[in-house]
């Protein structure tokens, strides 16, 4: 047998959150670099995995199946593929570096260093489950973590808002449930035994009508996590109050459960409901861009700010995964990575001038630059990436997702580009607020530039926006096959046809990779 | 050579990433010499690995670094060719000189390294853009100078007027890119790919409708980036920035994307007659438009942003008329005059003592030969006084345009007049600052600038004496050199010539005697006895106070775009965002609780009522089951 | 006119209905207590008429069973009624109503 | 129906067959209770002694219990004239209430300790009502099944006021005892009809009585027998409308009791209405399926309401048991035994563990429990907020707990018996009873105690009696090690 090493990704979380209780309250101060120590144990793994991961295959490796109670059809189903493999990955990187930006949490660091791996175990499960129960699950289980993280560490709207953020999720998850166990039970009807396993749900013959219910069921989860327009208004307040590892894991890792979801279980399972629901959710996704940018420019706190640009830059995933087309996929999935990246980034860094500041109202800022070039150099740098600016990370994905939509969404493809307009409006508007001009307010002085921590755990982030940003490759090689069977199966299971890329598609090995 | 001509991007690149980190402790002048040298190397392999194009012994060609985007066709890949090699060599080798004249402007400023660096990351941009062998790279080049644009326009960040700038450049530039990326979109699904092998042969995949579309939409990427109407109105703000800056971006190199854009997709523009000649009037309009308001500007460089964007309209009418070669035969010899202008003003920015008012300028011309000399020089130049460089091209622009007929004739006639406006108003210019009496204010000590600044200036001055040369209607150097980049334009329709004979002879005079006019006219007016310039001026002040605000063209887009949109913005995020959706949300909950409130009464501590809901139920179960058959 | 099983099972079930009437109504605990006595005793009746008329002893015997329970609730009943009697001298069931929502 | 539910027996055994095995465990649990009642006359009470024999008892229920599950694993039996069953169902049953009554005993320890002579009283009360709840499991006989309701209610109803000095819990024991007669009046009502109808009074007599196809003897009076035996056990498990009781008496009752109080009685409750509807009433599943789901409908939209609204922690645990009672409905309307006993086991468990807590924040015999105490639990205990926290996302069914695969298992239940739209009901019910039980967390966690005296002063950290600690970390191993690894339990059920 080899070495088990999706499960040890999910479960290594969970024990370092063992060993981390089992250190009295009173060696507190050991809680958080314990943490961070023992979350590289799941990076490493990650890494490894993701070097390992055979290139150029669509189907899961790594997998691992063991019954967890047959007469139920549920079982602990494992295995990666290049999509969730870009996402274990990111989960795995994000961990570390917000625990170590969490210094500035001294209150139940215990607590909070558990949640949080807790959190990731999560996350992770997520992106690799293979059985639709062990998916809910996970799914379910990070909510609990992330609320405590934010009601418990956060501002001072944080019982609201961790009410709003959980219930609100939770919401759209319930019915997800509804529509798990229907599909088992199509199962049963068609095959003679229940199954919540993915795999075999996937050779389920749904009639219409039933695609499109399911479709629905699944989508309201989703819709809610990623979040579409208009089911985004958690979101907002959730960032505002979170602590800063929170909103960097909620922005990060976890609105990509609901595009992840999309991919994995709208695409996959419900094909001709997707085809047919193409125009519909393409409006949403083009809704979210234009209007999470539009809301965002007039923003009076930075945080609230780069949440609103959230569900602008998730619009881009949503449009990209409804496009159907290899390019508009392919830049779906890499945008999630490159979102998580970026807005991480902005996230940590508004929980960074916070500690200075303690506000994060963009009126109370003004002239940063010249207190703290390098803190505002960085900013600068990620706004940029954030904007899309080619060479950077957020371009590759929101480029590929708008030039792969063009051919079957026009209309959603051309405003879509214009979000990224208005992405540079309302970033370089607040830049410009927060770090140039003179300094009109006294305090930003004594702003103290970044710290050797700091650029230290801004630094892998920031060196991977521009390694993705020009080579995507690394991840793009991985992703590619996974997402032409995700297609393929489309084109087998409907009348769909995935256009054909132009002419000169073949020339100059375009296509090919490498 | 061409194996390694990834050294032209490299060597600036790294001097960006070296002077990133080390810059600050090299310090003054190293870094600056640093960065000058590594553009002044590209610069040279440039010249070595375009031999061959000079020889005419070689065909374009294509290097491939590494893949990028390969499902949209789009990878690190150079193409280096007779067009990207004209565009290499002027950037790099204008670059350098710029960059030279910067060590001694830049002077004394305490971000004297991070200046060099954002200098070489747009040495790097630009020679990306120019070098790209696929939209998706030129794009990125696009925008990679785009964000060196955004921080060296606003590189004094202090002063909020030029971090305004920087992002209003940035930001109309984006509304540009915004047409450029519909039309790759168009491309891509079109062909499959974004590589400029799509234009090898356009029909393969554009009907006409659809070239004319992509052409239109990259007019609009171009009109961003080359400053043209309606997004003309982030480049006289930019010149916030330093001078070299001006001269570097704003004048010789960045600006002129948009007209390399549109000479790379010649091939395009050929299918797409309506498209080219879209090209060509607005860049008509936009060179007429821009010329007026440089007449009443009274800021040294202000005069000099506006006329930029009027000789990028001159580039446009090129291209547009499908004069290629003309457009970038005009593109390189303004950036050597228009180079050189912006870096004497710069000089006499200097001199005194960052003034920028001509009002307050005035007789330095004693003080400051060289500078006074070569602006000189460069002010004929652009007047179109044979034979210095701005003859020859704008000559053969307007006289490919006029031989085009038709329509085209008519953008001639706009062409002339502005010809004509423009030796007006680059008089005016030279004559407010450097002859007539000193107008200075108190305490200002004009000297000329160090070697380092006016080695340049005359570099540049030269260059625009004999940049001319190297096209001229009798031997057609720089035409044949580029030949082979359009090769296959001229074998569809044919690229537009200017007219022969003794047309060409009549063409160029009147062009000339435009200049001359212009030239008369100013010089009466500005050097001329005072009474006589306010009485002038005084006829004509209702125009001239328009001109002078640039037609309120910001006030205009202040009022119907920005403070709209912001007041719908705030409505939506406020009003709408956590008003309404956001209420709905928190109304589901009101609801639950509002149902709760009105149930909770029931449960009134009394037995007998609980006695009751009991005994209710139990009735209802009865009457359910009885229902079911029992009576 | 020959009295039927039928009969006495009606007749159980208006006392079954006055019973429950009664326990709704009355407010003193006492006697709602013997509103549902009452109850009780009339499922006796059914038991019986019923047993009767299907000729079966186990009706009978469920009348036995009924009527220990029954006292045994009296006992308990009392017992807590007195309890609440002691500490606010009064037996109605509607003062105590502290716990209520 | 038998090989759907293997687990109950089918069999009428007329044969004169006594076996004192198959009632061992009520027989061994009456017999600790008379004991200590006796003890009581004749010593001074020492908790010592009364553990002790607690102890014992318990073991040697348990031991014969487990005896029994061992005999039936040969075939179900009926014993004492068919008024006994032994099967898996009734060993089911047993096994959870002998649970029920260890932790419950653990967990009202404290106020057995409080309560003095009373205290052994509370103790010998909470056996005799064990076993007459494990009768109602095991009673193959209306009559039985009666007997054992009243056997524990009674006992129930002396618990809830047994600290004699408190007016609420008086209160709380009023109402009990005149609700819970009333509906033992009624239930008992639908027995003498059953009995009119069929003519029998034994589960499988009555079956034998109603072919599933032809026309019942007498229609009317079997089908209001249904309705009316249902209305008695509905009570028992607190499902609405028949819940009212419920709130009133958690609060009033001493805190160490309540947890068994509500419990036991909807173990008890739910093991009669199953093998009752099953066994004897199984072919009017048509019938009662839809008043039940209604019931199941009513209760978890209700309970979730009612308790959103609720500011006591004993009211709010009420509520959500009214929605626990539905959902739990759900599943055996359903038909899925298996999922039924499932989630009874683990919510019972969950149950008594929150209420533990309860008894530790409100004394051990205190009534009401405001949740303003809970404020900065987390704080001030953290062992007790993070028990209460993993019982109340169980109960809210959080995935990883027990909880979610119990709702999982009637959610697919009540599917499989095509009753979609009350899963999606529950479903959407259960989110909106996030809301309450997070709000306690938030109180534990978000929250800063609230300083009873001057300023400065230090909130008193509770006590927790190691009993408790115990309770609760049996508690939350159960829960979740079956919240993850569901399948011994689940194969143990099946």
């Amino acid at each position: 047998m080899t070495f088990p090493i999706l499960a040890s990704l999910i479960l290594t979380p969970v024990a370092a959150a063992l060993v981390v209780a089992l250190v009295p309250n009173r060696r507190s101060e050991l809680h958080l670099p314990l943490g961070i120590t023992l979350s590289m144990i799941p990076l490493a793994l990650a890494g490894w995995l993701f070097f390992a991961f055979e290139k150029g295959v669509a189907g899961y490796q790594y997998t691992q199946q063991a019954w967890w109670y047959e007469p139920w059809g549920m079982s602990w189903h494992v295995g990666v593929d290049g999509i969730s493999l870009a996402l274990v990955a990111l989960t795995a990187l994000l961990v570390p570096i917000s625990l170590a930006a969490s210094t500035s949490i001294v209150d139940r660091t215990k607590l909070f260093v558990v949640f949080m791996l807790i959190l990731e175990a999560g996350l992770i499960g997520v992106f690799l489950a293979l059985d639709m129960i062990l998916f809910f699950l996970f799914f379910e289980v990070v909510l609990v973590p992330m609320y405590f993280i934010i009601g418990v560490w956060g501002g001072e709207r944080r019982i609201y808002a961790a009410y709003k953020f959980f219930l609100y999720t939770a919401l759209g998850s319930a019915l997800m449930l509804a529509g798990i166990i229907a599909l088992a039970f199509f199962h049963r009807d068609q095959a003679g035994l229940l199954s919540f396993d993915y795999q075999e749900l996937l050779n389920l013959q749904l009639s219409d009508n039933a695609q499109l219910w399911l479709f629905g069921a699944f989508g309201l989860a989703f819709a809610i996590k990623v979040p579409i327009f208009p089911l985004h208004t958690w979101l907002p307040d959730a960032h505002v109050e979170a602590p800063t590892a929170g909103s960097v894991m909620l922005a990060g890792v976890l609105l990509k459960l609901g595009t992840y979801g999309f991919i994995r279980f709208n695409l996959g399972l419900f094909p001709q409901a997707t085809v047919d629901l193409v125009p519909v959710m393409a409006t949403l996704a083009v809704i979210g861009i234009l209007y999470g940018a539009y809301v965002a420019i007039v923003q009076p706190d930075l945080k609230k700010l780069v949440a609103y640009s959230s569900v602008s830059h998730l619009g881009f995933i949503v449009l990209g995964t409804f496009a159907l087309t290899q390019a508009a996929v392919e830049g779906a999935v890499i945008q999630m990575v490159n979102h998580g990246i970026t807005t991480g980034v902005l996230f940590l860094m508004v929980g960074m001038i916070y500690e200075r500041r303690h506000t994060k109202k963009i009126a109370d800022f003004g002239g940063i630059w010249q207190v703290a070039p390098w803190f505002s150099g960085v900013f600068l740098f990620t706004a940029f990436a954030s904007i899309g600016l080619p060479g950077l990370n957020g371009f590759v994905g929101e480029f590929m997702v708008l030039m792969g939509s063009y051919s079957t969404l026009p209309v959603a493809a051309i405003l879509g580009a214009f979000g990224v307009v208005l992405a540079a409006i309302y970033l370089l508007w607040a830049y410009e607020r927060v770090f140039t001009g003179p300094i009109t307010i006294e305090e930003n002085r004594e702003v103290a530039d970044l710290n050797v921590r700091e650029l230290s755990l801004l630094a892998p982030l920031v060196a991977l926006m521009l390694v993705l940003g020009l080579y995507p490759n690394i991840v793009l090689d991985r992703v590619s096959p996974s997402v032409e069977a995700v297609l393929d199966r489309m084109e087998a299971t409907t009348t769909y046809v995935v256009p054909e890329p132009g002419p000169l598609f073949d020339v100059l090995g375009g296509g090919q990779g490498e | 050579m061409t194996d390694f001509i990834w050294l032209v991007l490299a060597l600036p690149a790294a001097g960006a990433v070296f002077l990133h980190f080390f810059g600050k402790r090299l310090g003054e002048p190293a870094a600056g010499w640093v960065a000058s040298l590594l553009v002044s190397a590209a610069f040279v392999y440039a010249v070595l690995a375009a031999v061959p194009f000079f020889q005419g012994t070689a065909h374009p060609e294509s290097v491939v670094l590494w893949s990028w985007m390969p499902a949209i066709g789009a990878e690190f890949a150079i193409r280096w060719d007779p067009l990207s090699s004209l565009m290499t060599l002027v950037v790099t080798g204008v670059g350098a000189l710029i960059h030279f004249y910067a060590i001694g402007y830049m002077h004394g400023d305490p971000r004297f390294s991070r200046f060099f660096t954002y200098m070489n990351l747009f040495a790097t941009g630009m020679l990306t853009l120019v070098l790209a062998d696929n939209f998706a790279m030129l794009f990125l080049g696009w925008e990679a100078v785009g964000l060196c644009s955004y921080l060296l326009i606003s590189f004094w960040f202090t002063k909020p007027s030029a971090a305004a700038a920087g992002k209003k450049a940035f930001i109309v530039n984006r509304i540009g890119d915004f047409g450029f990326m519909i039309a790759l979109m168009i491309i891509l699904t079109q062909f499959g790919t974004l590589s400029f092998d799509v234009l090898d042969d356009p029909h393969l995949g554009l009907t006409t409708g659809l070239a004319t579309a992509v052409g239109l939409l990259m007019l609009v990427g171009a009109a961003g980036k080359s400053a043209q109407i309606p997004l003309y109105v982030w480049l006289p703000d930019a010149m916030e920035g330093p001078t070299p800056v001006s001269a570097l971006i704003h004048a010789a190199t960045m600006v002129t994307a948009g007209v390399y854009l549109v000479a790379r997709n010649a091939a395009i523009y050929e299918m797409a007659p309506i498209a080219a000649t879209t090209v060509a009037t607005v860049g008509a309009l936009t060179a007429l438009w821009a010329a007026t308001i440089a007449i009443a500007q009274k800021d040294i460089k202000a005069v000099l942003a506006y006329s930029t964007v009027s000789q990028l309209g001159y580039m446009f009418i090129g291209v547009g008329s499908t004069a290629y070669v003309a457009g970038m035969f005009h593109f390189m010899t303004h950036a050597f005059f228009k180079a050189l202008l912006f870096l004497g003003a710069g000089s006499v920015i200097h001199a005194m003592s960052d003034e920028q008012n001509m009002d307050k300028m005035g007789g330095l011309a004693k003080h400051m030969p060289v500078t006074a000399t070569t602006m000189g020089i460069a002010t004929l130049a652009i007047a179109g006084v044979p034979p210095l460089a701005g003859f020859w091209s704008k000559d053969e622009i307007l006289g490919s345009a006029f031989n085009q007929g038709g329509w085209m004739v008519v953008l001639w006639g706009i062409g002339l007049l502005t010809a004509g406006i423009t030796a007006f108003y680059m008089t005016r210019q030279f004559v407010m600052v450097f002859l007539g009496k000193p107008r200075w204010d108190d305490g200002i000590h004009p000297h000329e600038s160090p070697k380092t600044m006016t080695v340049p200036l005359m570099a540049l001055a030269a260059l625009t004496v004999g940049g001319g040369f190297l096209n001229t209607p009798f031997r057609t150097g720089l035409e044949r050199y580029l030949e082979p980049s359009f090769e296959t334009v001229e074998g569809a329709i044919g690229m537009a010539h200017p007219a022969e004979g003794s047309t060409a002879w009549i063409l160029a005079g009147v062009a000339v005697l435009a200049g001359l006019l212009g030239i008369y006219l100013a010089y009466r007016l500005y050097a001329g006895p005072e009474e006589r310039r306010e009485r002038v001026l005084q006829r004509f002040a209702r125009p001239i106070f328009t001109w002078e605000n640039a037609y309120w063209v910001d006030r205009f887009y202040g009022k119907t775009i920005v403070l709209p949109g912001k007041a719908v913005a705030g409505w939506a995020a406020f009003k709408f965002d956590l008003g309404f959706i956001d209420g709905i949300v928190n109304g589901v909950a009101g609801v639950v609780k509002r149902f709760g409130a009105t149930v909770r009464p029931l449960q009134t501590g009394f037995v007998r009522n609980y006695g009751v809901m009991l005994a209710a139920g139990s009735v209802g179960l009865l009457i359910w089951f009885l229902s079911r058959g029992g009576l | 006119m020959e009295v039927t099983a039928g009969w006495y099972m009606s007749l159980a079930a208006l006392l079954f209905i006055i019973g429950a009437g009664g326990m709704l109504i009355r407010r003193n605990a006492l006697m709602m207590f013997m509103s549902i006595e009452l109850m009780l005793n009339s499922v006796n009746l059914t038991f019986v008429a019923a047993g009767k008329e299907l000729g079966s002893l186990d009706g009978q015997l469920a009348v036995f069973f009924v009527l220990v329970v029954a006292a045994a609730e009296v006992v308990v009943g009392l017992a807590i009624i007195v309890s609440v009697f002691q500490h606010r001298s009064s037996a109605s069931a509607d003062e105590l109503s502290d716990l209520r929502g | 129906m038998s090989e759907f539910f293997p687990i109950i027996a089918q069999i009428d055994s007329t044969a004169f067959n006594i076996s004192y095995l198959a009632i061992a465990p009520e027989l061994i649990l009456a017999a600790g209770a008379a004991l200590i009642l006796m003890i009581d006359v004749f010593y001074k009470p020492r908790s010592a002694v009364h553990a002790g024999l607690v102890f014992s008892t318990l073991i040697l229920a348990t031991a014969s219990a487990i005896l029994q599950y061992d005999r039936v694993q040969d075939g179900a039996t009926t014993h004492f004239s068919g008024m006994i069953v032994a099967d898996e169902f009734a060993v089911f049953g047993m096994f959870i209430l002998l649970a029920v009554t260890a932790l419950g005993l653990l967990v009202a320890w404290p106020m057995v300790e409080e309560l003095g002579r009373r205290g052994s009283e509370t103790v010998a009360l909470v056996l005799l009502s064990a076993a007459g709840f494990m009768f109602m499991v095991s009673g193959a006989h209306l009559m039985m099944i009666f007997l054992g309701l009243e056997i524990g209610s009674i006992s129930l109803y002396i618990l809830a006021g047994i600290t004699r000095d408190s007016i609420r819990s008086d209160e709380a024991a009023l109402k009990y005892f005149l609700l819970g007669s009333f509906a033992s009046a009624i239930f008992v009502y639908g027995v003498a009809l059953a009995y009119a109808g069929t003519g029998a009074l034994s589960l499988s007599g009555i079956a034998e009585q109603l072919p599933a196809t032809a026309v019942v003897l007498r229609p009317g009076v079997v089908l209001a027998a249904i309705a009316l035996i249902i209305t008695g056990l509905l009570f028992k498990v607190t499902a609405a409308p028949f819940h009212a009781w419920a709130p009133d008496v958690y609060q009033g009752s001493p805190a160490g009791i309540v947890g068994y109080m509500a419990t036991a009685a909807k173990v008890a409750g739910f093991g009669a209405l199953v093998r009752i509807l099953y066994v004897s009433f199984g072919s009017f599943s048509d019938d009662w399926g839809p008043a039940l789901a209604a019931v199941a409908a009513v209760s978890i939209v209700l309970g979730t309401v009612m308790a959103i609204m609720q500011t006591d922690m004993r009211r709010l645990l009420a509520y959500s048991g009214v929605a626990h009672a539905g959902f739990i409905i759900t599943g055996i309307v359903g038909g899925n035994l298996q999922a039924v006993w499932f989630y009874l086991a683990v919510y019972v468990i969950q149950l008594i563990a929150a209420f533990a807590v309860v008894s530790v924040m409100a004394g051990p015999t205190g009534s009401v429990s405001p949740l303003e105490d809970y404020k900065g639990l987390g704080r001030r205990s953290p062992y007790l907020a993070g028990a209460l926290t993993v019982m109340l996302l169980a109960l809210s069914g959080m995935p990883a707990t027990s909880g979610f695969i119990g709702k999982l298992g009637v959610f697919t239940s009540a599917w499989s018996g095509g009753y979609e739209w009350l899963v999606i009901t529950a479903l959407v019910a259960s989110v909106a009873g996030f809301f309450f039980y997070i709000r306690i967390m938030v109180l534990m966690y978000m929250e800063e105690p609230v300083l009873a005296e001057a300023p400065g002063a230090e909130v008193a950290k509770p006590v927790v009696s190691p009993n408790v600690e115990v309770a609760l970390a049996i508690a939350i191993a159960i829960t979740l090690f079956f919240g993850i690894y569901p399948t011994p339990l689940l194969n143990f059920l099946g």
